[in-house]
């Protein structure tokens, strides 16, 4: 790669691409409710590298331009807000379960 | 000269790519949920290392701020209240890692083909020497573009600056994203609120 | 400095880049490694003053001033120790995070005009994200630890220092949104000429920020008497209590480095940079040129044999260094007097409880700097006189250049025009609302490196 | 009040609780029964003219002599004494209380005496009790938590008994 | 599953944290030597303190029933190490109750110059420990150059600087040196002034209001109750000084001295010297006032050898000669209690007629003063600890004996 084809988006898209699957197989196999939060945070990242990479001007000549930045600052955002609610529904979770397992979370009435 | 032809964003990209991938696999292999979110801050620091090499310095400030500085640190907050040492590790169960692997692999695949399937993606810039250092000044760019004045949208060659075509401002869901910002604080505020037990006298009696 | 490197000297841009790289990484890790042995050894000096005795007296001579290298010794010496019960790897990685984020943050603190590592349109952004990572150290490493008192300094770290970078960003925030700019060179530069432009005597409300920021930026680097996560007096040593030898060092190489990082960070941004407070570096500094024009002349002669081209370097561009480095000794010298203001602090004030820090931040600092942000932003918008508006005998008014910016604009976009062949295709955007004209010099040169 | 009046009314309350007394000595002493020693102390303390509201403090005495020809001139039986000193922050006087003790209860070696724990009548009879406890070896019926304090929880013997010998070893530290 | 875990000691909770059982001591900077506070945690929130005490006992009590009364004074030193003239003190007193020894009139007037001098000193480091374990330094070291001269003063009296073994049953060692007095004076001199730094360091300083206004608040029965005394028990509003309430022996040494007891009554101090104003928020009985109090017996103890000065110069009689070594005891039992600076001493002495004591037993003020910590530690900060600890003023020796 180096020095052969400049880095290009596709790039990006491809280690976006291990970003979110890495993130979703997280989220289907860790029994943590954190560690699930983590790999949401994975995928959040993944997606948010593809909409920066569409809107560098370094990358492709027609760009998307700023709205990719735009979008990943909103994403980023909306991270942030979903951690801590997910955190608070994981905080909650282990008072009243004593536990932190999601596997455990099987009954809906709390 | 060979150093003159030497790509150094090549070479960066590269570097911090193997650093952002190489940490999310190894969140996803971690057992141990404290060392899952020192990896995940490796792997996000580093995928901020990205951003600035694609231009976006405010965003790549923005996910070390935020992200890493914030979300992480109520993460690792978090991990730290519950971390009992039955918690720390958990094993995932073997079936649930074959069927994750599978379907994990098969997704992998697809998307990765769907990157490298366009030609347009594909090749990088025609001469990305040209892009200025100036492209990656965003910062007031987007200031703007949040309160609704895209002036990178302006035609820099008409007088007058009419607006080209495309996406207009983005004040409506700024506003709307604080005001999700407030119900959300709001709401974790409460769910995570105090617990008044009776005390044990009366009511545990 | 590439830039010096590669027009001047000619070599080429990768080659430069990458000495420029090296020279600049080794200039900062001096300012962290050294800086911190010397503040170890200031902050001795001084407490020993504060508290009525010498401090260090012998080692290296009449003010003991190689004490700290002696102890540096002994730690380097010291037995390494790993706790039977400590997560290994986060225990061994846990110091070295703290002090690899206190170093990256220096990467975009500007030490003079245009004497920065990396030229950063969102320095003040960037420098508050990394210190903002440095967090971690603690955290990790009182978690690592497995002691429950390091786990305690763990916890109380975490929830201040996330607490304290609310109304730090605040105050942050009023100097670059009078200056319009998150970039540290333009805002050092707009506070040239006599004292009565630093910003933190542009309007009443920037001053009570001034004084907010110092007191968040003490809380954030953890300084008495916010040094709650590593009070002595109850949590033993906190985070770092089963930390020895050269890992214990690290963590305070870092604490030293983030506390000449935010002093240096107030002093660009309140207290005019690397400005004196009477503006009279440029007219010594063209008297200098004229006395050492004789080694200036020697120096031409012997680099001419390397690169053709010093001798083009003009008297005006020496004098401009001349006083650049008159304004890099101001900018130390600022910055060491918010460290040793940091350090008399200490030495004075008992430890707040933890409670009451996170009061602090919540019920004080962060209401007085969202009274102090608003107040400042109406003196802004109404244009209410400030003592920048005064006549000042060198030195830009920072009104008209922040009305300006649209002509900057059209500055930068000529120079552009001149140095990059003409493709108004290409140039779709514009760098609108910077004026950093030295960022926009340079722009040329590695324009074309890419 | 003088202390014979002292004696007869504390006599007259208690009955057989009050043992003797000895008023000639420097600092005069009423002997109270093992079992009555909380009620007096709790009387004494809050009877409104006598308001002995602060115990400075209690103190084992062992009496004890081993060596035969001594003991025969010592004057006493073996016993043991735990010895209360009462004063108050009202009146500014002083009491001393005296309870006898035998040195094992019923004699029989290594079970300890037993007596009345005051620890619900003034708190700091608490730390005290474990310290005459932990040094002497009375036991304080009543007691919430009769444990060592000075000597760690393992320790062997009552330093402050006159027939004490120091262990040749503890935990592989030699002690003679 | 879903085991709803119910404790019923926990009764308000943010997150259900594990209680923590966390040894603080005791090597610990903040405990004054070898204390073990074992603490009962949630999160920051202390349920429960218990301290263990013994790490320094070398049973002095029973090295007391094997030497002469003379012979065991230097052992006295060594329980309150930082007032050992206090001890000493307390302790000859005691023989001299027994033995119905009479001092001659300079000797008392010297005691009370020597007593309240260590106060001074005592009271020096307790202020300025106090400062260390709420985390600043500096007054600990500011106390520490005052005490330093103090200790010059003593070791031109006795030639010991820690455990001075100075007054002995009878009188004292030796009389005071010349030009000991003008010395001494200068010091008084020098240091009255000073205390004003104290005050804006510490008293008045608004975080060292904020850390112990209102915590650890000891009502002044229940101050009696735990047997507490000296600083502490006034701390709490409770008029009690042995020096003036005490027996007659022991107060006869302050017959004719102007002072008046540092209490608070009527919502005020004494107001014989310029003091700074109680603040607002403090509580009477928590540690603020308890620090209070010591602040003023230093202004106190000034003004007391000041007046000791005086009178000693002009006094009748020697220092007072010691007793002999081997001085026979008469038969029977004494106890006496002297106003050390942490509180009273009591010493209790029971002799079998021979000279070496049949037992000997030492009350010791900071061991009735510790055992209230797990009252009022409960439901604390952890940070409350080191402050509540502190504002003890305990000291290792004196508890362990």
């Amino acid at each position: 790669m180096i020095g052969i084809s400049p880095v290009s988006v596709s790039h990006y898209l491809l280690v976006g691409a291990v970003l979110f699957v890495t993130g979703a197989v997280c989220m289907a196999t860790k029994r943590n409710a954190l560690g699930v939060l983590m790999g949401v945070e994975l995928v959040l990242n993944g997606a948010n590298l593809n909409f920066v990479a569409f809107g560098s001007k370094y990358l492709r000549a027609e760009s998307l331009g700023l709205d990719g930045q735009l979008i990943a600052l909103f994403v980023i955002v909306l991270a942030a807000a979903e951690a801590a609610v997910a955190l608070a529904i994981a905080l909650n979770f282990y008072n009243n379960h004593a536990t932190i397992d999601v596997d455990q979370a099987n009954e809906l009435k709390g | 000269m060979l150093l003159a032809a030497f790509d150094w964003h090549a070479l960066f990209f590269t570097f911090f790519a193997l650093l952002t991938c190489g940490f999310a696999v190894a969140v996803l292999f971690s057992n141990n949920i404290v060392h899952m979110a020192f990896y995940l801050i490796l792997s996000l620091g580093a995928s901020a290392g990205l951003f600035f090499l694609a231009g976006a310095e405010f965003v790549g400030a923005m996910q070390l701020m935020i992200y890493v500085g914030g979300t992480l640190v109520l993460l690792i907050f978090g991990v730290m209240l519950t971390a009992q040492s039955r918690f720390i590790s958990m094993e995932t169960r073997s079936g649930e890692w074959v069927m994750a692997i599978i379907v994990g692999g098969s997704l992998l695949f697809l998307l990765a083909t769907a990157a490298l399937r366009v030609e347009d993606w594909r090749s990088g810039h025609p001469n990305p020497a040209k892009v200025g250092l100036a492209e990656s000044k965003t910062t007031t760019q987007i200031g703007m573009g949040f309160t609704g004045v895209r002036v990178d949208k302006l035609d820099p060659d008409v007088v007058g600056s009419p607006l080209v075509p495309g996406m207009s401002g983005y004040l409506l869901p700024f506003v709307i994203v604080s005001v999700h910002l407030l119900v959300v604080l709001v709401g974790a505020a409460y769910m995570a609120r105090t617990k008044r037990r009776a005390t044990s006298t009366g009511a545990a009696a | 400095m590439a830039e010096f490197f590669h027009t001047t000297c000619h070599l080429p841009a990768p080659l430069a880049y990458l000495l420029a790289a090296i020279i600049a990484c080794v200039l900062i890790i001096h300012v962290v490694a050294v800086g911190a042995l010397i503040f170890i050894w200031l902050e001795r000096k001084v407490s020993g003053r504060i508290q009525d005795r010498l401090g260090p007296t012998r080692v290296g001579g009449a003010f003991g001033w190689l004490q700290t290298l002696a102890d540096g010794i002994k730690l380097i010496a010291k037995e390494d120790i790993t706790p039977k019960d400590a997560d290994a790897m986060l225990f061994k990685l846990a110091p070295y995070v703290g002090f690899a984020a206190s170093y990256c943050a220096y990467i975009a603190l500007p030490f003079s005009d245009g004497w920065v590592a990396q030229h950063m349109n969102t320095a003040v952004f960037f420098i508050l994200a990394v210190l903002g990572i440095e967090v971690f150290s603690p955290i990790l490493a009182g978690y690592s630890s497995g002691s429950k008192w390091s786990l305690f300094g763990a916890m109380r770290e975490a929830a201040q220092v996330v607490s304290y970078e609310v109304p730090l960003g605040m105050c942050v925030v009023v100097p670059c949104m009078i200056c319009g700019t998150l970039n540290l060179v333009t805002i050092g530069n707009m506070q040239a000429g006599s004292f009565t432009n630093w910003l933190a005597f542009n309007d009443p409300f920037t001053f009570i920020i001034a004084c907010v920021y110092f007191t968040c930026a003490t809380a954030s680097v953890n300084r008495a008497p916010f040094d709650l996560a590593e009070a002595e007096s109850e949590l033993v040593a906190g985070f770092h209590t089963e930390y020895s030898g050269l890992r214990w060092s690290f963590f305070f190489m870092a604490e030293y480095g983030s506390m000449f990082l935010v002093s240096g960070l107030a002093a660009i941004l309140f207290f005019g940079g690397w400005h004196g407070p009477i503006p009279i570096a440029e007219p010594i500094a063209g008297v200098l040129v004229v006395v050492v024009e004789p080694l200036v002349n020697i120096g031409r002669y012997l680099l001419g044999f390397i690169a053709r081209d010093i001798g083009k370097v003009t008297d005006g561009a020496v004098a401009i260094q001349i006083a650049n480095l008159m304004g890099c000794l101001n900018f130390l010298l600022k910055g060491t007097i918010g460290v040793t203001v940091m350090m008399w602090v200490r030495w004075t004030l008992p430890r707040l409880r933890i409670d009451q820090v996170m009061t602090t931040c919540l019920k004080y600092c962060v209401p007085i700097a969202a009274f102090g942000f608003v107040g400042a932003l109406f003196w802004q918008v109404f244009e209410v006189p400030t003592l920048n508006d005064l006549p000042s005998p060198i030195g830009i008014n920072r009104s008209v250049a922040h009305e300006s910016w649209v002509v900057e604009a059209d500055r930068e976009r000529e120079i552009r025009a001149q140095a990059v062949t003409p493709s108004p295709a290409d140039l779709p955007g514009e760098s609108v609302g910077s004026f950093d004209s030295a960022a926009v010099d340079s722009l040329v040169m590695k324009g074309g490196a890419r | 009040m003088s202390g014979q009046n002292l004696v007869e009314r504390l006599s007259k309350r208690f009955g057989g609780k009050i043992t003797g007394s000895n008023l000639d000595a420097i600092d005069p002493w009423i002997e109270v029964a093992p079992g009555g020693i909380a009620e007096v102390c709790e009387y004494l303390r809050d009877d409104a003219e006598l308001r002995l509201n602060l115990l400075n403090c209690i103190s084992g005495v062992d009496y004890f002599e081993a060596d035969p020809k001594k003991a025969a001139k010592a004057g006493w039986e073996p016993h043991m004494e735990v010895v209360y000193h009462l004063s108050s922050t009202f009146n500014k006087h002083t009491l001393v209380l005296k309870v006898m003790l035998p040195r094992w209860k019923d004699d029989v070696e290594g079970e300890l005496p037993e007596v009345q724990s005051v620890a619900g009548v003034f708190s700091t009879a608490n730390w005290h009790e474990r310290e005459v406890f932990d040094l002497c070896g009375v036991r304080f019926m009543g007691h919430p938590n009769l444990r060592r304090i000075l000597c760690p929880e393992d320790w062997v013997g009552y330093p402050l008994r006159k027939d004490y010998e120091m262990p040749l070893e503890y935990h592989g530290i030699r002690g003679r | 599953m879903a085991t709803q875990v119910d404790d019923a000691r926990i009764i308000e909770f943010d997150v259900r944290t594990d209680e923590m059982l966390v040894n603080m001591g005791p090597q610990h900077p903040s405990t004054h030597g070898v204390l073990r506070l074992v603490l009962r945690t949630d999160g920051e929130i202390v349920s429960e303190v218990e301290p263990h005490i013994g790490y320094l006992h070398r049973c002095a009590e029973k090295i007391g029933e094997n030497l002469t009364p003379r012979q065991w004074i230097p052992y006295t030193d060594r329980m309150d190490y930082l007032a050992g003239m206090n001890m000493n003190l307390g302790w000859s007193l005691c023989v001299e109750k027994l033995i119905e020894h009479e001092l001659p009139e300079k000797a008392k007037h010297l005691r009370v110059i020597i007593a309240e001098m260590g106060r001074l000193a005592s009271h020096l480091v307790g202020m300025g420990a106090y400062g260390l374990d709420l985390g600043t330094f500096s007054p600990f070291l500011y106390a520490f150059r005052e005490r330093e001269r103090i200790l010059d003063l003593f070791e031109e009296a006795c030639g010991a600087r820690l455990t001075y073994s100075y007054l002995t049953p009878g009188g004292a060692t030796a009389d005071l040196p010349n030009g000991w007095l003008q010395k001494c004076e200068a010091f008084l001199d020098q240091f009255e002034p000073v205390i004003q730094e104290y005050h804006a360091l510490l008293t008045t300083n608004a975080i060292f209001i904020k850390r112990t206004a209102n915590i650890g608040v000891m009502s002044g029965e229940m101050a009696v109750d735990y047997g507490c005394t000296g600083p502490v028990l006034r701390g709490s509003g409770v008029d009690y000084d042995l020096r003036r309430d005490g027996e007659d022996r022991y107060t006869e040494l302050y017959d004719g001295y102007a002072f008046e007891v540092i209490v608070q009554r009527d919502g005020h101090y004494p107001k014989d010297h310029d003091y700074p104003a109680v603040p607002k928020e403090t509580v009477l009985g928590d540690c603020w006032h308890r620090f209070y109090v010591r602040m003023l017996e230093v202004v106190q103890a000034i003004d007391l050898v000041r007046q000791a000065i005086d009178r000693y110069s002009t006094a009748s009689g020697d220092w007072g000669v010691p007793i002999k070594l081997t001085h026979k005891l008469p038969k029977g039992e004494v106890y006496l209690e002297t106003e050390a600076p942490r509180g009273q001493m009591g010493f209790y002495l029971v002799s079998d007629g021979s000279s070496i004591p049949w037992r000997v037993r030492a009350r010791s003020s900071c061991f009735c003063n510790l055992s209230v910590t797990s009252e009022l530690c409960r439901g604390c900060l952890i940070a409350d600890v080191p402050a509540i600890v502190g504002s003890l003023d305990i000291v290792m020796g004196e508890i362990d004996r």
